[in-house]
């Protein structure tokens, strides 16, 4: 059961892996990371390792999509002021 | 010692790739860092995989009889340094692609090149 | 270098990468097979010699403490250098003074959300940071400890942002405080090694009483180093969070103005 | 005895302080503070260094001692090889922190606790004796140089360079734990002793896999060719105290860490194999690409960067020949390197102070109204040539004598990088020749990294440059130099004593005499290069004043467009290829080793 669900788990990283590096829209990009952090997570419950599965969680699929977004709000945040500001001027 | 039964292993080296090509790939500094984070993953599916054990336990006593087979909990505890390294990069390396776009007006790596030659 | 060269060069390197890791781990030991030792001889001594039943943490924690030390560090140098890297520069304030800073366009008007939501995330707040809290002081026993539970107790204000409860939300994350705790997390850690040092032990070394097995007080200093971390990091990432919002907080707030 | 743990805690602790009173503390208490604490580790490693040349010893954490022989937690192994280089990165942070102590802007109270992590790490380093403990203090390292290098955040240029640093240090970083992984896969240890104990000699494909993963991440922290992308990124933009840092120390931390890892780990698997031809090769093209790069460049931190580059090789080849009197000579050399190259960054950031320009040709002439940079700089210059007189010689003599054929990288080396930097000091200090040819990285405009730039240079700027430049010359006529650097590397090289210490908890390292007999041959060499190296300097800034046909070294100067082009900037082409470098440093093992 464990074999079988190992395989198909890592497969399915495996394949994730590659998909987040091609995809090109970061924000979609940031969707498939919490997804990918939530695979490994799961991963590492049926490897047993459920200390690092619970840090991987809070990590993983909370902490890094929520620096990314945030990141990526600031930088939004500026283009549009700096935009404003010129069309003021 | 063969291909498919030991297929964990080359899972890591194929994220490892996988995450070095999205960095050289990359047109965008947030997609080079998040490639960067896959990097690191491969180093959890390794690390993971070779402290398994078919039919361990996981190596936490509570409800457990001491002296079962549970798996390695060493490489366990890398792995939770490991997690904590890869969120302070990440936070970081984002800090300075924000500053980076505040000041050079531009997220791609092709345009940020101040320092050639 | 083009794009298209770096990728032929980056595909030649793979190769090669790729070549020189399977070779080697056609050498490795079987998939599923870890032979040890030294997991087996932590997994056999950890409970009688620290009384932990969550063997991870007492190697986190205790015997490979000074790893975790310097962990935390990576995390406190870290955070400090977000804190350098975004911080308020004078002069820019400056030119934007005047100019009516902001942009009604990149703040849509939000609907307020309902109240049942306000309710519900007010009591989900409460739960996690009672749950980070459980978390961060059970280490020794079951499986978290101070990372995780950190990590939870930082995410907890931002339910209060969500829930567009703005005001608590920043009086939480800006407190001076906050920085006070992440520096007083990090050098916890190190001054309970010390601690053992002035005793007479080597750095790290347990000094506390080991405590019942099973027990919230059990282990000796892992707990404490535990709830250092908890601290360190808590304080840490809601730093971090605070600063990447500062910017959209404080322009946000002159907009209602 | 002072705990070796206090060489890490100490400054992690006021680190952890001042970063929690950050906005209590007053400029001045956090200046001495760092000050203080760097020089009370300076102390400590002395101590320690003093002491481990007779008599290694291990610290374990926690109190936790092998049970037999499985190491159960993490030792210190307090060696002297291990011990002099946290003394030196404990002697370069109090420099540069006097050096930053008045004028330098403090970056609102991070600037201190940053530096004193980042000495706590290169401490923890240097003397740690466990593979993952290692590893920790590497990201410990890079993180809060990373922070350090991105200081200046008013322009982009900093972020760009900073950035590069991070994610090539930090695909590094996790090539190294790849490697890591592996050795822990078959040996299931993690102390250096135990690994090397358990490998006894193996040598098959896992190890020679293992080896290449970790030596990469280590020789992209010691910037060799081809992962030296990042470093003169990195160097150009980085405030100068930290500078120092880097070029200092710091890169040849990197390399020392892979030295440790193949006294313990590997050098029974690979002994009697031509591995440690790798190391030659590779650092020999290091240093004569670093020299050929130094030359052209014409911005003053990027021309000492790729100095360290080239220095960082010749050192590299030093470790490549692995024997009793290369490694001394290499021990003498990084020293003696650390302290001139501190002091030209010292000269650089007075530039930079008085004039806010680091570029060759809009210096030129400038530099007569500082009356001690000038002749300190050409000093420093004849150091990097290794002019007698500078302990670099004597470091060098001592490789060369082992290995003569080494003589001709060593002198073209030294010569180029010699001559890069007394060229720059005869334009800018002399005003000789002409301002010299305007490249596009010259241009780099840097803003001031002092509050009060452009006014008088306080003493405070000078001491440490005097300090560093005469500390280097008075380590040439220091008698117990070579003997220390032997002893020093008697127990580095002996991976016996050293697993007897870890089992043992210490170990007597026999004293042995100095080699001084065959330093003449190596005088003469020394000089005949500082005359090269001047000579050079004196042909590139006069080129016009000559015939057309003897122009040759001003094209070495300007025209090497397509070569600097490599330098692209761009972190994708590094991470492109460190890859294409691991890959060709596990072919060659491969290849070498079985």
């Amino acid at each position: 059961m464990i074999a079988i669900l190992g395989v198909g788990l890592l497969a399915l990283i495996a394949i994730s892996a590659l998909a987040i590096v091609r995809t090109e829209n970061v924000t979609s990009q940031v969707i498939a990371l919490s997804f990918y952090g939530l695979l490994l997570a799961l991963m590492f419950f049926l490897f047993r390792a459920p200390d690092v599965a619970l840090a991987q969680i809070t990590v993983e699929a909370i902490a890094l999509p929520l620096m990314v977004m945030l990141a990526i709000t600031r930088m939004k945040d500026r283009e549009a002021t700096g935009r404003a500001e010129q069309e003021k001027r | 010692m063969s291909y498919p039964a030991d297929y964990p292993y080359f899972i890591a080296a194929w994220i490892l790739l996988c995450g070095l090509y999205g960095i050289a790939r990359s047109r965008h500094l947030v997609h080079m860092v998040i490639s960067l984070t896959v990097v690191q993953s491969s180093t959890y599916v390794l690390l993971l995989a070779i402290g398994f054990r078919r039919g361990g336990y996981a190596p936490v006593f509570a409800g457990l009889q001491t002296g079962v087979k549970v798996v390695d909990p060493i490489v366990q505890a890398l792995m939770l340094t490991d997690v904590v390294v890869e969120t302070t990069v990440v936070a970081l390396l984002l800090a300075m692609v924000v500053k980076a776009h505040e000041k050079g007006g531009t997220t791609s790596p092709d345009d940020l090149r101040f320092l050639r030659g | 270098m083009k794009r298209s060269h770096r990728l032929l060069l980056f595909a030649v390197g793979a190769a090669g990468m790729a070549f020189v890791y399977c070779a080697g781990a056609l050498n490795m030991p079987p998939w599923g097979q870890y032979r040890g030792p030294y997991g087996d001889v932590i997994a056999q001594l950890a409970v009688y010699q620290r009384h932990a039943t969550d063997t991870v943490n007492a190697v986190t924690y205790d015997y490979r403490g000074f790893d975790t030390l310097g962990e935390e560090f990576i995390l406190f140098s870290a955070v400090t250098g977000v804190m350098l890297l975004l911080r308020p520069e004078p002069d820019r304030s400056e030119e934007k003074g005047g100019g009516g800073s902001g942009n009604p366009a990149s703040f849509p008007d939000r609907a307020t959300l309902s109240e049942t939501v306000q309710v519900f995330t007010t009591a989900i707040f409460g739960f996690s940071v009672l749950f980070g809290i459980y978390m961060a002081t059970h280490g020794q026993l079951t499986p978290g400890g101070g990372f995780q539970g950190g990590v939870i107790l930082a995410a907890a204000p931002m339910l209060l942002y969500i829930a567009e409860n703005t005001e608590a939300f920043q009086r939480i994350v800006s407190h001076p405080l906050v920085e006070f705790f992440e520096g007083v997390g990090a050098a916890g850690y190190a001054l309970i090694g010390i601690a053992a040092l002035a005793m007479g032990a080597a750095f790290l070394t347990n000094v506390i009483p080991l405590g019942k097995t099973g027990d919230v007080f059990s282990s000796g200093t892992i707990a404490a180093i535990s709830a250092c971390v908890g601290v360190e990091v808590a304080a840490g990432f809601t730093l971090i969070i605070f600063e990447y919002l500062r910017e959209i907080l404080s322009r946000s707030k002159a907009d209602e103005e | 005895m002072p705990s070796p743990a206090l060489l890490v805690a100490l400054p992690l602790i006021v680190a952890a302080v001042l970063g929690a009173l950050r906005r209590m503390i007053p400029r001045r208490a956090a200046d001495l503070a760092g000050v203080l604490t760097a020089a009370g580790n300076l102390a400590m490693a002395c101590w320690w260094t003093a002491h481990a040349i007779h008599r290694t010893q291990v610290y374990w954490f926690g109190g936790w001692f092998p049970r037999g022989r499985m190491a159960l937690g993490i030792g210190f192994t307090m060696d002297g090889y291990g011990c002099a280089l946290a003394a030196l990165a404990a002697l370069l942070t109090t420099l540069a922190l006097i050096y930053s102590s008045k004028h330098f802007e403090s970056a609102g109270g991070h600037f201190h606790p940053l530096m004193l992590v980042f000495l706590a790490a290169m401490s923890g380093f240097a003397v740690s004796g466990d593979l993952f403990n290692l590893f920790v203090f590497f990201e410990l390292m890079s993180t809060a140089a990373f922070a350090l290098c991105g200081l200046k955040t008013r322009e982009a240029a900093p972020l760009a360079g900073a950035f590069n640093f991070a994610v090539t240090n930090s695909v590094a970083a996790f090539l190294m734990l790849t490697g890591i992984a592996l050795l822990y896969s078959t040996t299931g240890a993690l102390n250096l002793a135990q690994i090397g104990l358990a490998l006894a000699g193996r040598h098959d494909r896992l190890v020679l896999a293992a080896f290449v993963f970790l030596t990469t991440g280590f020789l992209v922290k010691a910037a060799v060719f081809p992962f030296h992308f990042w470093l003169p990124d990195a160097h150009a933009v980085s405030p100068t105290p930290v500078c120092v840092l880097f070029s200092g120390i710091m890169v040849q931390l990197g390399l020392f860490g892979a030295m440790r890892v193949y006294a313990t780990v590997f050098e029974g698997c690979f002994a009697g194999t031509r591995i440690p031809w790798l190391f030659v090769v590779f650092g020999a093209a290091t240093a004569l690409w670093g020299a050929m790069m130094c030359f052209a460049e014409h911005h003053l931190k990027r021309l000492l960067a790729f100095s360290t580059i080239s220095h960082t090789g010749l050192m590299t080849l030093a470790f490549g020949l692995w024997s009793k009197a290369a490694l001394t000579g290499l021990f003498i050399y990084l020293a003696a390197h650390g302290l001139v190259k501190a002091g030209l960054f010292f000269c650089a950031g007075i530039l930079l102070h008085r004039f806010e320009t680091m570029s060759e040709p809009a210096l030129f002439g400038r530099g007569r109204a500082l009356r001690w940079t000038g002749p300190l700089w050409l000093l420093g210059g004849l150091g990097l040539a290794a002019a007698p007189g500078f302990a670099l010689a004597v470091g060098e003599s001592h490789v060369t004598r082992v290995a003569p054929w080494t003589e001709a990288t060593f002198f073209i080396a030294g010569a180029m990088t010699g001559a890069a930097v007394l060229r720059v000091g005869f334009r800018v200090f002399a005003g000789l020749g002409d301002p010299g040819p305007e490249d596009r990285s010259a241009r780099l405009d840097e803003k001031p990294e002092t509050t009060d730039a452009g006014h008088r240079v306080n003493p405070v700027l000078y001491a440490p440059a005097f300090a560093c430049i005469g500390g280097c010359v008075a380590l040439t006529f220091w008698k117990g130099l070579t003997r220390v650097a032997e002893a020093a590397t008697t127990s580095f090289m002996d991976f016996n004593r050293y697993a007897h210490t870890v089992y043992a908890g210490a170990t007597l390292v026999p004293q042995v005499g100095g080699a001084q007999a065959a330093l003449t041959h190596g005088m003469i060499s020394a000089g005949l290069r500082a005359l090269a190296a001047v000579t050079v300097a004196l042909w590139a800034v006069l080129h016009l004043r000559m015939p057309r046909r003897l122009r040759w070294p001003s094209h070495l100067e300007g025209s090497m467009r397509r070569v600097r082009e490599l330098q692209s900037g761009h972190p994708g082409d590094y991470v492109a290829w460190l890859t294409l470098g691991c890959a060709v440093l596990g072919a060659a093992a491969f290849w070498l080793g079985l």
